[in-house]
């Protein structure tokens, strides 16, 4: 008998008119002391299912359930609320996401800890337990640190303390949705570490959502994938990453990058993207975007079934065997399809595209907070940094989250002025003084794109006039001309021209980072700065966005600022590599230098950070 | 004919209590000269007395003074004071007391307009005497009498007067009260001045002897009107003059008794003479004339108890020796289509509004004004209202005089000498023939004989009647309500000094 | 739900058409509300005159309804005017910076104002009547609508698409223009809901002062006051104008945040516990 | 933390500097001066004349301007006109019928609010608790002059419990005090707390979509502890915001009230102030709000930063 029991569980929350299914007759296991992984992208209704189990799903919305959610044989879904509450955080712990908004603002996490102990009670008991766990979950100094307030404490800290309250009443379960996505590499690692050692000391059985396989490699016993409200596999974790059987987890796993692998002919990625919970499929949820789909898949729903060594998908042509994952080692000697790499080939060699001298941007900080109370402070966001960047160079900019990468993008393009120092952009000056010469030509030269593709364009503008925008402003194109020139871009990113008259709203993730990415080439810049322009999107996408931006830059030969905290991303396509702390440039060089001989500490650091998928010993041949 | 005091209510007179009396502003100050609240007067003729003051029927009767002679030419008066009258601190009264006050007066007092081009000298020839000359003749005493700035101040006080008068810490008079505290805004508290040495003669009026029966009278601020009624029904207030608008529910209420006050006003609405407003043309003053139904205007008061015609008089009728019916068949007449061709005539474009303008002071202005405006509005004529406060009103009048038409305000129905009155004076001398009304105020101030006067006035009611300055719309009297408690008052001029309350 | 939302909002929206529909059509068909008619002052309610007559004898039925279009016509011109200027001036404060912190600086002195006193001192200076009332509430409720509309703007510069249409070379008005006005318009028209209501009742307050339009012009609010004087005999006479304008304020205060439960889904959480 | 304060302070100073520049000026563009309000209507141009020049009306504005500056700068206030005492004098003496009312109707307000919003929440879906929102909402849309009419007709007029008017000093005589401030006290509260109860119920409203109640949940919590110990505290802030900033406003917001109920605080004397153009007594009176307004502002930032950790601690 295992300690969880997932029979059927669909939870569906109305909608107008009809329900709409989050998830669908979802059927898993977990015995105690083990960790099931739950992979997927984005809206595969991971959340919805641990939400479901711990019930706290129905005090955001109402919610319709079906199936059995059993503990230790008892259906939980059947529980009174009181009973259920006396489940919560005595058998089942949780730990979420956002940590900082986790936890109470007001509180000190001292008295919040306490709560989570049999009721509240603060006696000395709780408080000791407290204590002990705190000190068990990596801080030195407990007692000061039960004094302290959430926003007085880093990401990875309210972490820590996020777990050591989710062990205060000693959990059988514990579930725990996306607990370091938010946080960096290096605190990523550290806080993976403590979930294992914290697992195994208190032989708990443990939930872990993720959408990285990556992560899913580094801690899961067994693994479960989701997509679109379906466990499409579940297996161990090993046979799982070996040999991977849905056609889904099959792409997932090869859309992981890798260290020390060179990927600028392009990203394996998914085509396509999830489906809505609300759209109709009769078939496989992942059948139009599966390269092996028959006509079964699109009309008949595959069950479960379980397939050799613990494996069980739901796929109608499930493969086998490891996912060709290229070999690091081997692809060291991987050449380009275009010799962009190696800058003396090209013409405009001798000349800089960009330009950075000693720049420096400093902040006077007002504190946190909306209070008038704050106290001033400088902040060297950028700390004299200097570089250059040559016509059609691709330059990556790694660093952890606060490094400045962000800061010197906006410098670069001209949207900050720095505090010291100059930047020369495609012949224009640019100092503390604001921009030299002509604004419109510099505009014309370099252009952004944005982290976010929903938030970088005006919700009430249609895609035509988004991408419209810059051609108006900085070129004379107009009527015809320029209808042409915007059905030419959405063209050039792999756009259908119909697209031209919906709104943001109406298209995916990755179609909306497509339209920012047209809008930037409208005025044919020389330069474009993208500043993470793929970390909101899904792994699948991801690849689309990035091999698009390849593509772009074989085409037009442009220069790029390309900015991500990805290391392993950033090692397989770019040029050359800076490595950014605390607002300086610690470290530049090319991925494979970088790769194979970090010069610096903290680069060192971040690469064995970086969680990923190292092929199994064997699984090559 | 003024009321009397009744001696049949129940009871004699008791000693003692406070009586409440409601007061729509804080004056500010006691300076009755150049403080022209309606306050000032009321407490300053409770803790000051003048040399010569009006009985209730509005004949001149001396108070300090024991005596008075106007010599042979009429150019010299002559106030003998009575003895032993000491101020409330105890300070004696000397004649110079009475001189430096009645100076004070002329030079700073509105009343005293017109007697100050034939004013020569007051002087105090000795302790007791105060010797007025003057270089032509003019009815002295009745001025003095009625002008509510001569009551008599210590020299002292008058000396220490600042850019606004004389201060509130300065009050000291004779009168039966004395101030006990004041509490700027809120209330004024006087006290029996038992210091007060009562003149001869029976209470009347302002004079006679006074008997102070109450201990205090508390004098509360109270600016919104609408709260008196309310007040004065449960109890807040023994004494207020609540408005016109609400002298039904006072009548009806069995708890509250009326006085009608002596007094009279006269209501009018001034036309500008400027060359600014249509009404410099005599056609269209002669048009407004007759477009003014008077006795709507006096109906729509709704009180007719207290309402009566003017007649086109600048007096009331009640007031024998001031009221001329010389204008009566003008007043009378109301033609509205005549009044519309006359308007035409006067050149008013079909465009052009009548700019109306009062105070928010009295509802009555305003109710005239509504009148009127229904009246114009009915031969086609558009007319605005605008009220304000009383300062912005005067403002407006003084520094914007091309701004407004008509002008509603009231006056006193008993002006001491015709030329005190708006009616004659007009509220401006811009457009209107001061220069031809002159002679005619200067034979009425030489008159000799009451025939003689009654002549100059009538001259001057046709003069007006024919200028029109101002159409008089009616004449009103302002009431008093009081509790029943309230006894030996029967509401003449807000005097409390002889009013005692029932136990 | 939605469904649900909709159709109450559609309740409150006809209740108020209809409030406006009647006082704009019921003066066509009443005695003229202006022409007094002393024989029959203060008159109570009665089936001729249904709400009684007033001092001079005007029936309060026909100056109700005149009331109502001058009151409702004055709210109306009052939160357009302090909406648009409310709206420029926390564009302008919300996008640029540095000079938003000035001009935040001189609200919070305008706001400091004691606001009745303002409204007294513009019925002085430029008469009382339309004018100033316009002048005077237009000025007490610019600053809120502009600090409420700054803190939008705020929130939106930091929006990616703010900063890419500069990249774009587009100039800052422009951007205001195009980018951020147009996604603050839905939060002004909810602010200029719950503006007129607030209107309505300064309009009320003033009118009740005697600092409001002039006679014989009838507001809801001045008619409250007319009626003051004979609270006692003929309460109806306060009772009927004022409770039409807590009626119309209430609506429009339903309007204001059915309105903005469409465009705040926090709002939408709001109303759905009071539903 | 006292740097802050000084910088607030400074920010007073420039708020007073605006409010009383733009007064003087605004003041002496209206019609209508005090020494025609003194003299009235039959006063001669001569009297006036002398009477501004006495007063210091005459010449030209900026100098006026200047000799008001520095006299404020120097801690003179001038003198009111019409009673002749020391603007703060005045001031102090209407202080207290203001302040108690808008004191206790803020406190009292905030008081009710918070019960009433407690119960509400702790026991949500209760038909009660739904009828106070909508009750809320319909309070709201009360004209306070409109319901205080009512209040005097119902409970002065017909039933007599209260007097309709005036104002006792509480500790003169205090049964009369009490009767006295109940009416137009209940009228403020109706109004403050229907407003209140609104921005705290949005409030509570924010705090319950926070993730950190989803810890609470999540720990095992019973839900009514949830709603005490974290949503009620956490959603008080911005009441206390709206508290502080309608107590402010209403220290040169209850004229309306005060004159219907024949109040002699501060609005009244600034009502009369105006309309006796007493210019001193107005600037004073006015700057004198407006610094009320700003300080009480900087109070509730202060009991901000005692109640909010953010602030206290960083
Ligand atoms: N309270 C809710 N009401 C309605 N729909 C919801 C609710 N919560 C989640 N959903 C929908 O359910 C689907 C699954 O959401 P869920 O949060 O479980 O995804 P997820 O796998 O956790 O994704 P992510 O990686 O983004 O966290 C999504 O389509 C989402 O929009
Ligand atoms: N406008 C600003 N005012 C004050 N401080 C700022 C401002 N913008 C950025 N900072 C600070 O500058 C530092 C660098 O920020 P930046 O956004 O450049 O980091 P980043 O490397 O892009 O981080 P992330 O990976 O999280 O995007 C941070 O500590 C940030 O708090
Ligand atoms: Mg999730
Ligand atoms: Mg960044
Ligand atoms: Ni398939």
């Amino acid at each position: 008998m295992s300690l969880l029991e997932i029979d059927r569980l669909s939870v569906g929350v109305p909608g107008d008119g009809t329900d709409t299914e989050l998830v669908h007759e979802l059927t898993l296991g977990l015995d105690s002391g083990q960790t099931l992984c739950v992979v997927g992208e984005s809206g595969s209704g991971k959340t919805v299912t641990a939400l479901s189990v711990i019930r706290l799903l129905e005090f955001v919305t109402p919610v319709r359930t079906t199936g059995e959610v059993r503990l230790d044989d008892v259906d939980l879904t059947g529980l009174n609320p009181n009973v259920m509450r006396t489940y919560r955080g005595h058998r089942i712990g949780m730990v979420f996401q956002e940590a900082m908004d986790s936890l109470n603002p007001a509180q000190r996490v001292g008295v919040q800890l306490v709560e989570a102990y049999a009721s509240g009670r603060r006696d000395k008991r709780a408080q000791a337990r407290a204590l002990d766990l705190l000190r068990e979950v990596g801080f030195t100094d407990p007692e000061r640190v039960a004094d302290l307030y959430p926003h007085q404490m880093s990401g990875g800290m309210q972490q820590r303390v996020m777990i050591a309250m989710a062990l205060m009443a000693g959990p059988d379960l514990l579930l725990a949705d996306e607990p370091t996505t938010a946080l960096d590499v290096t605190t990523q690692a550290e806080i993976l570490r403590l979930f294992r050692d914290v697992q195994r000391e208190h032989r708990m059985a443990c939930v872990f959502i993720t959408h990285d396989m990556g992560v899913a490699a580094e801690i899961a016993d067994r693994i479960a994938v989701m997509y679109a409200g379906r466990l499409v596999e579940v297996g161990p974790a090993a046979e799982i990453l070996a040999s991977p059987r849905h056609r889904y987890t099959r792409a997932l796993v090869e859309c992981v990058p890798q260290v020390g692998v060179r990927r600028t002919g392009g990203l394996p990625s998914i085509p396509g993207s999830v489906p809505a919970a609300t759209e109709v499929l009769p078939g496989c949820r992942f059948a139009p975007r599966c390269a092996e789909s028959s006509d079964r898949c699109h009309t008949e729903e595959p069950p479960l079934i379980a397939l050799d060594n613990g494996v069980e998908a739901a796929c109608w042509s499930p493969g086998s065997g490891p996912v060709a994952l290229p070999d690091p080692r081997v692809l060291h000697s991987d050449t380009p399809k275009y010799a962009l790499g190696q800058p003396e080939t090209h013409a405009r060699a001798a000349e800089t595209l960009l330009e950075i001298k000693d720049v420096r941007r400093t902040f006077l900080t007002r504190g946190k907070g909306g209070s008038p109370f704050r106290r001033r402070a400088r902040m060297n966001a950028v700390d004299g940094v200097s570089l250059d960047i040559r016509p059609g160079e691709f330059f990556g900019l790694v660093g952890e989250s606060g490094s400045g990468k962000t800061t010197l993008g906006q410098l670069v393009a001209a949207l900050d002025d720095p505090t010291e120092g100059t930047i020369v952009a495609a012949g224009q000056r640019h100092t503390a003084r604001g921009l030299e010469g002509d604004a419109r030509a510099f505009r014309r030269a370099v252009q952004l794109v944005f982290q976010d593709p929903q938030s970088s364009l005006d919700p009430r503008h249609t895609i035509g006039r988004i991408v419209a925008e810059p051609l108006r402003e900085l070129t004379d194109l107009r009527g015809a001309d320029l209808r042409r020139r915007v059905e030419q871009l959405l063209d050039e990113v792999g756009l259908p021209k119909t697209i031209a008259d919906r709104l943001p709203s109406q298209i995916s993730g990755g179609q909306r980072q497509r339209v920012a990415i047209a809008r930037a080439l409208a005025p044919r810049p020389k330069l474009i700065v993208a500043d993470e322009p793929t970390s909101a999107l899904d792994v699948s996408v991801q690849g689309q966005v990035m091999n698009l931006l390849l593509d772009l830059r074989r085409e037009h030969g442009l220069g790029f600022l390309f900015i991500t905290h990805n290391l392993s991303l950033i090692l397989s396509v770019a040029d050359r590599v800076g490595v950014m702390k605390d607002g300086r440039l610690i470290e530049v060089g090319t991925p494979d230098r970088i790769a194979a001989a970090p010069e610096h500490e903290y680069t060192r650091t971040l690469l064995a950070a970086n969680p990923g998928i190292v092929p199994a010993a064997g699984s090559h041949e | 004919t003024p009321a009397t005091k009744s001696a049949d209510e129940a009871g004699p007179p008791v000693r003692g209590g406070n009586l409440t009396v409601r007061l729509a502003q804080d004056p500010g100050s006691l300076d009755t000269v150049r403080n022209t609240n309606a306050g000032t007067t009321y407490v300053g003729h409770e803790v000051f007395e003048q040399l010569v003051t009006i009985d209730a029927g509005y004949q001149p009767q001396p108070v300090l003074a024991e005596s008075y002679k106007k010599s042979d030419d009429g150019l010299g008066f002559t106030f003998t004071l009575r003895k032993g009258i000491v101020f409330s601190d105890g300070t004696p009264l000397r004649a110079a007391d009475a001189a430096a006050s009645l100076r004070y007066w002329v030079e700073n007092g509105s009343y005293a307009g017109s007697l100050k081009p034939v004013l020569k000298e007051i002087s105090a020839p000795d302790e007791q005497t105060v010797q007025v000359d003057l270089t032509a003749p003019f009815n002295l005493v009745a001025l003095v009498a009625t002008s509510h700035g001569t009551g008599i101040r210590k020299e002292a006080d008058i000396k220490a007067a600042g850019p606004t008068g004389i201060g509130r810490d300065n009050a000291i008079g004779t009168g039966p009260y004395k101030v006990k505290s004041w509490t700027p805004g809120q209330e004024i508290v006087l006290e029996r001045n038992d210091k007060y040495q009562a003149p001869p003669g029976k209470s009347s009026g302002y004079a006679g002897a006074k008997n102070a029966y109450l201990d205090t009278i508390t004098y509360k601020i109270v600016a919104d009107s609408d709260a008196v009624l309310n007040g004065l029904q449960t109890g807040l207030f023994d004494v207020a003059e609540p408005s016109h608008d609400q002298y039904d529910q006072v009548k009806r209420d069995s708890t509250l008794k009326i006085g009608v006050e002596g007094a009279a006003n006269i209501q009018y609405v001034a036309l500008n003479h400027n060359a600014g407003s249509i009404f410099s043309k005599p056609e269209a003053r002669e048009a407004m004339n007759l477009i003014v139904d008077k006795k709507a205007v006096m109906a729509s008061q709704g009180v007719p108890d207290l309402v009566s015609a003017s007649n086109g008089a600048f007096a009331a009728q009640s007031n024998k020796a001031m009221y001329s019916d010389a204008a009566k068949s003008q007043w009378d007449q109301s033609d509205p289509q005549r009044a519309k061709e006359l308007f035409a005539a006067a050149g008013l474009k079909p465009d052009q509004t009548v700019r109306m303008i009062t105070t928010d002071e009295f509802p009555q202005f305003k109710d005239a004004l509504v009148i009127i405006q229904d009246a114009l509005k009915k031969i086609g004529v558009n007319a605005t209202i605008d009220s304000y406060d009383f300062a912005t009103l005067m403002g407006r009048k003084n520094t914007q005089p091309d701004s407004w038409d008509v002008l509603a305000l009231m006056d006193d129905a008993n002006p001491p000498v015709p030329s005190y009155s708006d009616n004659v004076q007009g509220l401006d001398n811009m457009g209107y023939p001061r220069d031809k009304l002159a002679p005619l105020l200067t034979k009425y101030n030489a008159a000799r004989t009451p025939e003689e006067q009654k002549a100059a006035i009538d001259d001057i009611q046709k003069f007006t009647a024919a200028n029109l300055p101002t159409i008089t719309l009616y004449s009103a009297k302002s009431y008093v309500a009081f509790s029943a408690k309230v006894r030996g008052y029967d509401g003449w001029g807000m005097e409390f000094a002889d009013v005692w309350l029932a136990r | 739900m939605t469904g649900r939302r909709n159709r109450k909002l559609l309740v409150v929206g006809g209740l108020l058409g209809l409030i406006t529909l009647l006082v704009l059509v019921l003066p066509l068909l009443l005695p003229d509300p202006d022409a007094p008619d002393p024989v029959n002052r203060l008159l109570s309610p009665s089936f001729e005159h249904p709400m009684g007559t007033d001092k001079y004898g005007r029936d309060l039925f026909a100056r109700w309804a005149s009331a109502g279009r001058v009151s409702i016509g004055m709210t109306l011109l009052i939160t357009v005017c302090a909406a648009t200027l409310g709206t420029f001036i926390g564009l302008v404060a919300g996008y640029f910076t540095r000079a938003g912190t000035v001009i935040m600086r001189v609200v919070d002195a305008w706001m400091a104002f004691p606001s009745i006193i303002l409204a007294i001192v513009f019925a002085v200076v430029v008469g009382p009547g339309m004018l100033s009332e316009l002048l005077a509430v237009t000025i007490i409720f610019t600053p809120y609508t502009a600090r409420v509309i700054r803190s939008r703007v705020l929130g939106l510069t930091t929006r990616a698409y703010v900063k890419a249409a500069r990249v774009a070379g587009m100039g800052p008005w422009k951007t205001l223009a195009v980018h951020v006005l147009p996604n603050t318009l839905p939060l002004a028209v909810v602010q200029c809901v719950l503006l007129s209501a607030g209107a309505m009742l300064i309009d009320g307050s003033l009118s009740f002062l005697g600092l409001g339009i002039s006679p014989p012009t009838a507001t809801w609010g001045n008619m409250v006051s007319d009626g003051r004087t004979y609270l006692h005999d003929h309460p109806t006479m306060v009772l009927f104008p004022g409770l039409t304008i807590a009626l119309f304020v209430f609506l429009l205060n339903l309007a204001g945040s059915g309105l903005r439960t469409l465009v705040d889904p926090r709002a939408r959480q709001l109303a759905d516990r009071r539903a | 933390m006292a740097v802050v304060v000084l910088r607030r302070l400074r920010d007073l100073v420039v708020v007073l500097f605006v409010v009383g520049t733009v007064l003087f000026f605004l003041l002496r563009s209206i019609p209508g001066d005090p020494a025609q309000v003194l003299l009235g209507t039959k006063a001669d141009p001569a009297q006036l004349d002398r009477l501004r020049r006495d007063l210091g009306l005459t010449g030209p504005l900026h100098e006026q301007y200047l000799t008001w500056l520095g006299n404020v700068l120097t801690g003179d206030f001038g003198t009111s006109i019409k009673y002749q005492l020391p603007v703060p004098q005045m001031i102090l003496d209407h202080l207290a019928p203001t302040l108690t009312l808008a004191v206790l109707g803020i406190v009292i307000s905030f008081l009710l609010t918070v019960l009433i919003v407690t119960w509400a929440t702790v026991s949500p879906g209760n038909r009660v608790a739904r009828f106070v929102g909508r009750a809320a909402q319909f309070g709201l849309a009360l004209p306070e002059f409109w319901l205080a009419l009512l209040a005097i007709y119902l409970f002065a007029l017909t039933l007599g419990w209260f007097p309709t008017s005036g104002y006792t000093p509480f500790f003169e005589d205090p049964p009369t005090a009490i009767a006295q401030l109940a009416l137009p006290l209940a009228v403020l509260v109706i109004g403050q707390t229907a407003f209140l109860t609104i921005t705290m119920e949005e409030s509570v409203l924010g705090e319950l979509s926070r993730s950190y109640l989803r810890t609470a949940r999540a720990k095992g919590v019973h839900e009514r502890r949830i709603m005490v110990r974290h949503v009620l505290p956490n959603s008080m802030l911005p009441v206390l915001t709206t508290a502080g900033l309608n107590f402010a406003s209403l220290i040169g917001g209850v004229v309306v009230i005060e004159s219907i109920f024949v109040i002699p605080g501060l609005g009244t004397m600034l009502l009369g102030a105006v309309y006796a153009r007493d210019f001193p007594l107005i600037q004073g009176g006015v700057m004198f709000v407006a610094f009320l307004f700003v300080l009480v502002n900087l109070l509730v930032d202060l009991a901000y930063a005692l109640v909010d950790p953010k602030v206290r601690v960083s």
